[in-house]
């Protein structure tokens, strides 16, 4: 095993360069999804496939000390319930469910901007988790 | 007039190819690729029907440009995600079916659940 | 010259997606085809680009390069098994019926409005219209399908990450660490 | 003269992709699955010239990032034999 | 001034989808992994550069520069990686490199699997 790994020191140097690489690319396309293509779907997946590559370069359970399992179980529930909160928060504003409007009521364009934020703030945190979810489940059922 | 429905015949042909790969392949996990053949279909489907010719997209791009329908392009994007979680829960179930009949052939998964109830 | 051009390369690039997904339905080596899917995933993406859907074609870029990939060959890797040849009488019928749906199909298509025209039921429907025209002045996002995903069906977004949500718990619960568990201790 | 280059890039893919069909080994097929995915970034932004709308580079970009990840899955696949060392020795000690 | 930026970017363009399908007649041409690796690493780097950079000459603002040449540098550190780590494992799988015309087609032995 060890002799193996040590053939790879091209593919870790790389990976270790690209990896924060593609976590900052998620976090513009988080936030730049307003002007340009993108938006917290897509953010989502390219930040899970950052922590997918570094667990496919140093190993299953280095990438579960950066993220460890517990911490992305909690944080899927975690954006459904922001998306969902937001849509409660404009409710209990006297507005229809999810009228961001309700945000900032004196600059209702302002307030739909910020709703739509932070709704696809929780969008990615969602899919990024269930994506780290699903490769954690598959990666790590190998043989024993 | 074959190439004013070009987009529409290429996702008649790719679902026929999806639905054949479903039912002729006794691998789940062909079975599954074709299923994801017959998604990628829809997907095409959708977005030609919203694509107008000399259209550009739908992004802000100053006075006078003239838009393909976003409206489609929202109900796909979701899907495909959609799409990968929950073919993602068919390889999970590829994966159990493995373990409890080592083998990801449909027939002969069949086969041992046969015999089993056979002998009960 | 650029409407030739699209209409060359839009012929071009679905006529190579025929080919990958009839190579794919045809090869036996599962990873071989797997690396065809994700040749698939990248002509898809190529197509939505062409077809205006850049935000689809960003989608699809993500999750086909990366994501369904890294899926596949993690089963693979859990079942290691190459396909068995199909058995034969499973082939004529499953062609039959895919033949029969492609013909009901294609006689609908006859029905169907040109490729790309600006006339058709989905271009003038009112709510296009509105959506088109108003989602500047209403929000101010330059990114009409940004604001449609989250504003204007913000409500069929939420389902839509219920069901990925719905989607990691049930493979949590198929393959995660306590059902492993529990398999051990019973053996 | 963008579509000079479009065509180059459009026969490379037409290339690309008879190897991936014809590839004898799994690794003609990678090969080609990596080939096909740089030129993909080539075609994403030589169209997005092409068609006056260059600012869509980031599709290219994200194939130029993450094209990586599966080439990396399907070596370590085949080295390994799975995607995830659970107890593999000295995994560490490189960190 | 644009008359010269213009020419440059034409030959570059030009250059660059020469070199691509040069390098994919080498790819669908070429006998066994080692020499398609080769030709795909080697001149897809370089024809991937060149269209991009004779695209960079014709940005209409900085942020399609800024991205161009994001892209020309991951193309250049991703490319000839996976191309390395793909000989490398071929070679480690068993497939030892042709070495002269006797070989070509014979089926290699696959020792290591």
């Amino acid at each position: 095993m060890r002799a193996l790994q040590q053939e790879h020191v091209v593919l870790r140097v790389i990976a270790k360069m690209l990896v924060p690489m593609i976590l900052l690319f998620a976090l513009y396309v988080q936030f730049h999804g307003d002007y340009g293509p993108g938006g917290g779907f897509q953010a989502g997946v390219i930040f899970a496939s950052g922590i997918i590559l570094y667990a496919l370069v140093f190993g299953l359970s280095a990438a579960r000390q950066v993220l460890p399992p517990p911490v992305v179980r909690r944080l899927a529930p975690l954006g459904v319930l922001l998306y969902a909160g937001v849509g409660v928060f404009s409710l209990l504003s006297d507005r229809a469910f999810l009228d961001y409007s309700a945000i900032d009521p004196e600059h209702p364009s302002h307030g739909q901007h910020l709703g739509i934020l932070l709704v696809e703030l929780g969008v990615g945190i969602t899919v990024a988790s269930v994506m780290l979810m699903l490769f954690y489940s598959f990666a790590g059922r190998g043989r024993r | 007039m074959i190439l004013a429905h070009y987009n529409y015949w290429v996702v008649v042909l790719l679902m026929m190819i999806g639905l054949y790969t479903v039912m002729a392949h006794g691998n789940l996990v062909k079975k599954l690729l074709g299923l994801s053949m017959f998604q990628t279909s829809v997907f095409l489907m959708f977005i030609s029907l919203g694509k107008i010719e000399g259209g550009t997209a739908p992004i802000l791009a100053g006075e006078g440009a003239v838009y393909s329908n976003p409206l489609p392009h929202v109900l796909i994007l979701t899907a495909i995600v959609v799409g990968v979680a929950t073919t993602a829960v068919g390889l999970a179930l590829v994966v159990r079916i493995h373990e409890a009949y080592h083998t990801i052939e449909e027939h002969e998964a069949v086969k041992q659940e046969q015999r089993e109830s056979g002998q009960a | 010259m650029s409407a030739l051009a699209f209409d060359a390369l839009n012929v071009f690039l679905l006529a190579c997606l025929v080919v990958t997904g009839l190579a794919i339905a045809r090869l036996r080596g599962l990873f071989a085809v797997a690396m065809l899917s994700g040749i698939y995933s990248l002509l898809s993406a190529s197509v939505f680009v062409l077809l205006d859907a850049v935000d689809v074609a960003f989608t699809e870029a993500a999750v086909g390069a990366g994501m369904t990939t890294v899926l596949f060959l993690a089963t693979f890797g859990l079942t290691r098994s190459r396909e068995h040849a199909a058995p034969h009488q499973k082939r004529v019928p499953a062609l039959l019926v895919a033949v029969a749906c492609g013909g009901v199909l294609l006689v609908a298509l006859s029905d169907m409005p040109p490729f790309g025209a600006a006339d058709t039921p989905v271009q003038t429907d009112p709510i296009t219209e509105r959506y088109v025209e108003t989602t500047h002045e209403e929000v101010g996002i330059p990114n009409m399908v940004t604001t449609l995903l989250a504003s204007y069906r913000g409500f069929d977004t939420l389902g839509e990450v219920v069901v990925v949500f719905t989607a990691g718990i049930a493979v949590l619960m198929l393959l995660g660490r306590c059902s492993r568990e529990r398999a051990e201790d019973e053996s | 003269m963008f579509a000079a280059a479009m065509l180059a890039v459009a026969t490379t893919m037409a290339l690309a992709l008879a190897r991936a069909l014809l590839g004898p080994t799994v690794y003609d097929r990678i090969l080609a699955l990596n080939v096909f995915g740089t030129k993909t970034v080539l075609f994403i932004a030589v169209a997005g010239f092409l068609f006056g709308r260059p600012e869509f580079l980031d599709i290219g970009l994200v194939y130029a990032l993450i094209n990586f990840i599966g080439t990396v899955a399907v070596l370590k696949l085949m080295h390994y034999g799975e995607l995830g060392w659970i107890d593999g020795a000295g995994e560490h000690d490189d960190l | 001034m644009t008359f010269v930026i213009d020419g440059l970017s034409w030959c570059l363009l030009l250059a660059g989808g020469a070199f691509c399908v040069i390098s994919g007649i080498g790819l669908f041409r070429m006998p066994d992994v080692f020499t398609r690796s080769h030709a795909a690493g080697m001149t897809d780097t370089v024809g991937a550069s060149m269209i991009l950079l004779g695209l960079l000459l014709q940005a209409p603002d900085w942020t399609v520069a800024v991205r161009l040449l994001l892209i020309i540098g991951f193309l250049v550190l991703t490319s000839p990686t996976a191309s390395h780590a793909l000989a490398q494992a071929a070679l480690a799988d068993g497939y030892k490199p042709l070495l002269g015309r006797r070989q070509a087609g014979r089926r290699p032995p696959r020792t290591a699997a």
